[in-house]
């Protein structure tokens, strides 16, 4: 090869690398500009959003959703499912809080999160090893475990109202919510192991093609039992959560239809339901993006049911603004 | 006839309300029954089909009676139809149901009106007031146009938001209630559909920091009990029903017609009963808690 | 391996198959389209279970390979015949999946960019370790495919038929590269059913049929009569009779496909002009990335273009997908058989009267059931498609078989201009031959043909014309009335720019 | 070729065709088995279950199900999701209800359907054009479209105890209920077009494979259009006849959760969420194995709470049980 030609196909790498970075920067960046149209829309309708006091409130009330989300991303990312969210969140709940009502208060988180994991495993279990569909799997244990937790709660709310931990419900530190620390850490941990781990790869590649990822030698069955552990076991302190600030936990309307939120916080956020394609952070915008409406809505005072007619059109739109955005970038 | 086995459908189990409502059939059926006596429960979550369905189920399984709370008023009719055709005695609890053999229920209208009488009482007729919504079944429905009408009355007083649904729970009622105090930094008071949701406005009042505030709601169940008289709690009335004592007589009267007697009226009306701050000690609560 | 013995639900893949390769050689496995050789080497590295009975044996060890970790622990490493990369990860994400280096847990991104930009640079590959392997074309994919087993110090290397899409410079390169590692020691079986590759490069040859074991020919001994009355169990000379078909016969008529300007905005394709005449075949040929698929794909409304015209029968006709170009009576055969070609759980019938179904259907779109079997029969005969019946799932035929399915579902629509995009690729010495003879056929009967390959001979023995691509531009045309005479080295120097 | 081998692969060729068969069946049979099962397991159980009576309720029970399952099965085959179908049945239904107290009775049941159809259109668009994500498409829609539906009804219930259309709900044809003959027409219909048509081959190819569909000159966009129209549609007939059945329809609470019982019939009856794998009948199945569950368990006198973690186990084992049965027959 020619030295002249040698430089040339080093300029056009160059250039290549160049187009491939802004890329991975727009699709990272992915729906925060329509978050912040979003929010900006709010801050002009009511004058009150865009203030440091809503917004903590928001992100308060977004904690626990973005919490279930980012266990969802794991297991979406490699192309499952996990719908028992909501469930595993009340069973947690109720665990948390009865525990404190007994002579052992202290092992009350761990508990709750043992629960969850525990649950999630058995799901990754039964999906890794047997093969079942995760949707049935999940759907199956969602319908078992909401049975599960209304028996643990009797039917009734377990309450306390000296919950031990309720300082994470209703706290702060350094004036942010204790809530909202706890969500962004598991944000943070969440994209380090994702982005920064040999796991985080494997979760990709599974969800990429899992043929070629079994084929490759890894455990693709440790993998999804990983995912399906972590989901749960972050469901489980997002009961944790939800205890700490209702400090309560109702075994049977707990958590209902959470899961719905949670996966449509991912799926905004860019994660693909195929599996493989996706990130963290876009999962944190997607939970924003649904708890700044709920909150906007309700400062606008919109009826209920106009809510539900504008949130609809609002997240139809906000996708189809993003794929509009995105739109040179796509592949065919 | 024997009365063996009882069917009940009610509007959803995760409302302690609702639960006390099975307890009490239970008890009261065991008690007429035997301990043999069979009971299923089931939640129709509101949905006339649903409800639909579990009634046809029990009609299937052939029990004696049926225990509804009719997600809808009227609209159950064809059910009850079909229930009288199968020779099973069907009876309506806290929600009337147009073709029950007989109705059992509170009156959720006087509920709504006394709650927020005593708002008005409390602000001399003059504030902001906001009613926070819950699901549209028609108890809840009852109640906030009880306590619009008792509202109504003080032309002073202003209602800033009606059309927020707390989902009857005390997530839904913190959520919301967070909302509705950013947006109205002058709220005076808060009518609650039922007791979760005020817990969950109590609740969020707190976080907010805000201490002026009257919060008032129906059903008067335990947990509401004891944050009357709890210390700073901003909860100051409740409009009590008691579900266990109304099951039981439901039960009651509907083994009365099992055995071919008619009931003296065809509605009973179990009265609201409002409690406050002031009266809590006296208040005997629900029959079981 | 000893007595190796594999069954499908239906089908008898292998039985009591024995190999033996050794360290510091390349042995060559031959056999027709679905004869079990890939099969076999998947009972190799694990991705299947033999049935029970069978041995293999390593370093005269006896192990039990129960799944593909395994394989990959004892120093197996595989390149499949159906691609198995991983799309949405980079290259170097895919080159070290499953052994990424790294510290705790923590990924070493850095050392896997640095480490595997060498055996990249070695194929001659020209892209980065970090684009996205989904966007990379097929042949593409292939050598990082092949980098990925090049780059897992292995004790043994399969490779099932690598260089079915790489042209002859990506292929000298790899064979460079294998040679050089046989002297290393390593243990390399290879599967191709490109006979001048097999006699380059393979130590022995052995050789299956019909999912047995048949013999094994010393490196001197290695014949094409041989191998071919190996393969096909008959003396069969016209088996491979005409690898060349004489172009003799057709005329060329009028101009069919005419393409002007057609570029997707300078990205992978710059402004292409060209003209196919009826009963012409036409070569389109270039190096790897050259951009030929990509102008194949324009031409054909599959992806979008900034601009141009294109001509069928001298009438302008707006393609702008590819329903556009098939009711203008162009069709295209796909080089991405898996991904763009074939319905993998739809039968072998349903696949191959896919584009047709319509036209066969009764009124209200009604199917036609009895005419698509009858054409699925026909095809299956015409080609020699190895399945048990025409309602298993095309998805488990061999690769060859597949590639037999999907050109049939093209032959089956009777198009006026037809683009085939690596027609033969993964296709066995005999069928290939059947397929050059359709084509031929194709063009004795008026249809203009725009051939795709990187096999050179295959381009150059079939073809009237070639163009040649480079860098997404056509450089130039060999053979023809008015051009250059068709060689190697003409095609290679327009290909690569450099006059050798 | 000599005779013999001929004759040789003759015959092997017809065992070979004979196995497929046979494997054809046991994939079109799929969960029959295990719904026979557990019809037998509840009639030793209660004694009760095996009546004409109790079968004739089970499966007017099931007819809702099966309707918006089989809508479903479209959109899934084609690898797609309709969540939407709960509130598309409660929009219709209050459509029709509304309809008979207007002037125009007549058109209660055209309309309602047009309703749907035109609801399920909008997200048939939304993704065939906009190329944007079912998941987010529908639900989206799912919200919308109930904000629509309690307006529609103005948050009551709309009543008519003398609909016009009643019989559909209550009034049978041959000792069969109507209910029952419509459920098994519109899977009859939707059978024949899946496997007699082209329109079928097309839905199961895009499906499949979308980039080999479009390659193939498919009006992918056609495809994905009509399976959502499909959907919406049935989704409305559904409405209808839950109207019939009650003679009253109402916005907030109709139809609640259905769309998660609808899918669940849908993956266990076999069908792939993935896309072009599944059959009509294997949706049948599945909803009415979901019935006969909830009529089984209230028949046994379970309460509620078990009822749920048996339901959930139950769902679980049978596709378990289901993946075993198969398991010769994977493709890895
Ligand atoms: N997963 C499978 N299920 C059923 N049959 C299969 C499966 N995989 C392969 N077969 C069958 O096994 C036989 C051998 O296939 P194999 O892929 O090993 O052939 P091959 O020699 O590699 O052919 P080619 O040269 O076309 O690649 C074929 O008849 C094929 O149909
Ligand atoms: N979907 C895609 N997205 C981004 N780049 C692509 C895509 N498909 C192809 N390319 C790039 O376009 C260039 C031309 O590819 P094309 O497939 O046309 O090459 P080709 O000449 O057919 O060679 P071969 O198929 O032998 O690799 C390649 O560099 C390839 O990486
Ligand atoms: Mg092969
Ligand atoms: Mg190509």
């Amino acid at each position: 090869m020619g030295a002249d030609t040698q430089i040339a196909e080093q300029k056009s790498a160059a250039a290549a690398a160049r187009k491939q970075n802004l890329h991975t920067i727009i699709q990272v960046v992915g729906m925060l500009p329509v978050l912040i149209l979003i929010c900006i829309g709010f801050e002009f309708a009511t004058g009150k959003f865009l203030n440091a006091r809503n917004i903590s409130i928001v992100m308060q009330q977004a904690s626990i959703n973005i919490v279930l989300a980012t266990g969802l991303t794991f297991v979406i990312l490699t192309g499952g499912i996990d719908l028992a969210v909501g469930a595993v969140l009340a069973v947690s709940a109720v665990t948390a809080v009865s525990m404190t009502l007994t002579g052992m208060p202290d092992l009350a988180i761990p508990l709750a999160l043992l629960v969850g994991l525990s649950l999630g495993a058995v799901n990754g279990c039964l999906i890794a090893f047997f093969r079942l569909p995760a949707f049935i799997v999940t759907l199956g244990a969602m319908t078992a475990v909401r049975g599960l937790s209304r028996l643990a709660a009797n039917d009734t709310t377990v309450f306390n109202a000296n919950l031990p931990f309720a300082w994470i419900g209703n706290s702060q530190l350094f004036g942010v919510p204790w809530m909202v620390v706890i969500a962004l850490a598991v944000v943070a941990i969440s994209w380090f192991i994702l982005r920064r781990t040999v796991l985080g790869v494997w979760i990709y590649g599974v969800g990429g093609n899992p043929d070629a990822a079994r084929l490759s030698g890894i455990k693709v069955w440790a993998v999804l039992l990983f995912v399906y552990a972590m989901s749960g076991m972050l469901a489980g302190l997002a009961g944790v959560m939800s205890a700490a600030r209702t400090l309560s936990a109702n075994g049977a309307q707990l958590g209902m239809g959470y899961e719905l939120d949670a996966i449509a916080a991912v799926i905004l956020g860019g994660t693909s339901f195929v599996g493989g394609i996706g990130s963290i952070f876009g999962t944190l915008v997607g939970a924003l993006i649904i708890a700044v409406l709920s909150n906007g809505l309700i400062l606008m005072n919109v009826s209920e049911v106009w809510q539900l007619i504008i949130k609809g059109l609002v997240i139809v739109g906000a996708v189809a603004l993003d794929r509009y955005r995105n739109k040179g970038s796509a592949r065919t | 006839a024997e009365l063996k086995s009882v069917g009940i459908t009610v509007g959803s189990l995760g409302n302690p309300f609702f639960v006390q409502i099975a307890k009490g059939a239970e008890a009261k059926a065991k008690e007429i029954g035997g301990p043999d006596t069979n009971v299923t429960v089931v939640s129709s979550d509101y949905d006339l089909n649903k409800q639909s369905t579990q009634i046809d189920n029990f009609i299937a399984s052939g029990v004696d009676m049926v225990l509804v709370n009719a997600a809808d008023p009227v609209a159950i009719e064809p059910a009850m139809v079909r229930l009288k055709a199968a020779g099973i005695v069907a009876v309506a609890v806290d929600v009337s149901a147009k073709g029950a053999a007989a109705t059992v229920t509170t009156d959720n209208i006087e509920a709504g009106v006394k709650a927020c009488e005593y708002i008005a009482q409390k602000l001399e007729g003059k504030g902001n007031v906001v009613i926070m919504n819950g699901p549209p079944v028609s108890a809840v429905i009852d109640r906030v146009n009880g306590c619009k009408e008792a509202l109504g009355k003080s032309p002073d007083i202003k209602i800033l938001s009606d059309n927020q649904n707390g989902k009857g729970s005390r997530e839904g009622g913190l959520e919301i209630m967070i909302g509705l105090l950013t947006a109205f930094p002058d709220i005076d008071a808060v009518f609650a559909i039922n007791d979760p949701q005020a817990i969950g406005a109590d609740l969020a009042a707190k976080q907010l920091n805000r201490t002026d505030l009257i919060i008032t709601s129906v059903d008067g169940a335990p947990d509401i009990e004891g944050a009357l008289k709890q210390e700073g709690s901003l909860i100051q009335a409740s409009s009590a029903q008691d579900p266990y004592a109304m099951a039981q007589k439901a039960v009651e009267v509907g083994n009365e017609i099992l055995q071919g007697k008619q009931p003296a009226q065809a509605t009973t009306l179990i009265p609201a009963e409002l409690i406050t701050r002031e009266n809590v000690g006296q208040y005997k609560g629900w029959t079981s808690k | 391996m000893r007595g190796i013995s594999k069954t499908f639900p239906g089908t008898k893949a292998l039985s009591n198959v024995a190999l033996k390769a050794w360290g510091g050689e390349i042995l060559s496995l031959m056999g027709e389209n679905g004869a079990g050789k890939s099969t076999l080497m998947k009972v190799l590295s694990g991705a299947y279970q033999a049935d029970p009975g069978g041995q293999i044996l390593i370093d005269g060890q006896a192990i039990d390979i129960s799944n593909p970790h395994v394989a990959r622990e004892h120093g197996i490493a595989i390149i499949y015949q159906e691609l198995s990369l991983l799309p949405n990860l980079n290259v170097a994400e895919n080159i070290f999946f499953g052994r990424e280096p790294s510290r705790r847990g923590l990924i070493d991104r850095r050392g896997m960019k640095e480490s595997c930009r060498d055996v990249l640079k070695r194929l001659g590959a020209t892209f980065g370790p970090e684009t996205v392997v989904a966007t990379l074309s097929i042949a593409e994919r292939q050598l990082v495919e092949i980098a990925r087993a090049l780059h897992s110090k292995s004790k043994i290397l399969v490779m099932d038929e690598p260089t079915t899409t790489l042209s002859s410079r990506e292929t000298d390169r790899l064979f460079a590269l294998m040679r050089q590692l046989r002297d290393d020691g390593l243990a390399i079986i290879y599967i191709s059913h490109r006979m001048a590759e097999v006699y380059e490069l393979s130590d022995r040859v052995s050789v299956l049929r019909d999912g047995s074991y048949v013999g094994t020919l010393e490196k001197d001994d290695i014949s094409a009569d041989k191998l071919v009355k190996m393969m096909v169990g008959r003396d069969l000379s016209s088996f491979y009779k005409h690898d060349h078909v004489a172009k003799a016969g057709r005329a060329r008529g009028q101009p069919m496909l005419a393409v002007e300007g057609i570029t997707d905005g300078g990205r992978r394709v710059h402004p292409a002009s060209f003209t196919l005449y009826a009963g012409e075949v036409l070569g389109l040929a270039g190096l790897v990335g050259s951009g030929r698929t990509e102008l194949a794909r324009l031409i054909y409304g599959a992806d979008p273009r900034t601009a141009g015209i294109v001509r069928i029968d001298g009438k302008e006709v707006n393609i702008r997908t590819p329903k556009d170009a098939i009711d203008a009576g162009l069709t295209y055969l796909t080089e991405d058989r898996k991904h763009q070609g074939l319905f993998l759980d739809m039968s072998v019938k349903d696949n191959i009267n896919f584009s047709v179904i319509g036209r066969d259907a009764f009124g209200g779109g009604v199917l036609n059931r009895r005419k698509a079997v009858d054409r699925a029969k026909s095809s299956i005969a015409e080609l020699k498609i190895r399945v048990a019946s025409a309602a298993v799932g095309v998805g488990t035929l061999s690769g060859g078989n597949q590639q037999k399915v999907l050109l049939s579902r093209w032959l089956e629509s009777k198009p006026r201009v037809m683009i085939l995009d690596e027609p033969t690729r993964g296709v066995d010495i005999g069928a290939k031959a059947e397929i050059y003879r359709i084509i031929d056929q194709l063009a004795q009967s008026g249809v203009a043909v725009l051939v795709i390959s990187s096999e050179l001979p295959e381009i150059m023995g079939i073809c009237d014309r070639i163009l040649v691509m480079r860098e997404g531009h056509i450089e130039g045309q060999v053979g023809g009335a008015d051009g250059p005479p068709v060689t190697q080295e003409a095609i290679m120097a327009l290909a690569t720019g450099v006059q050798l």
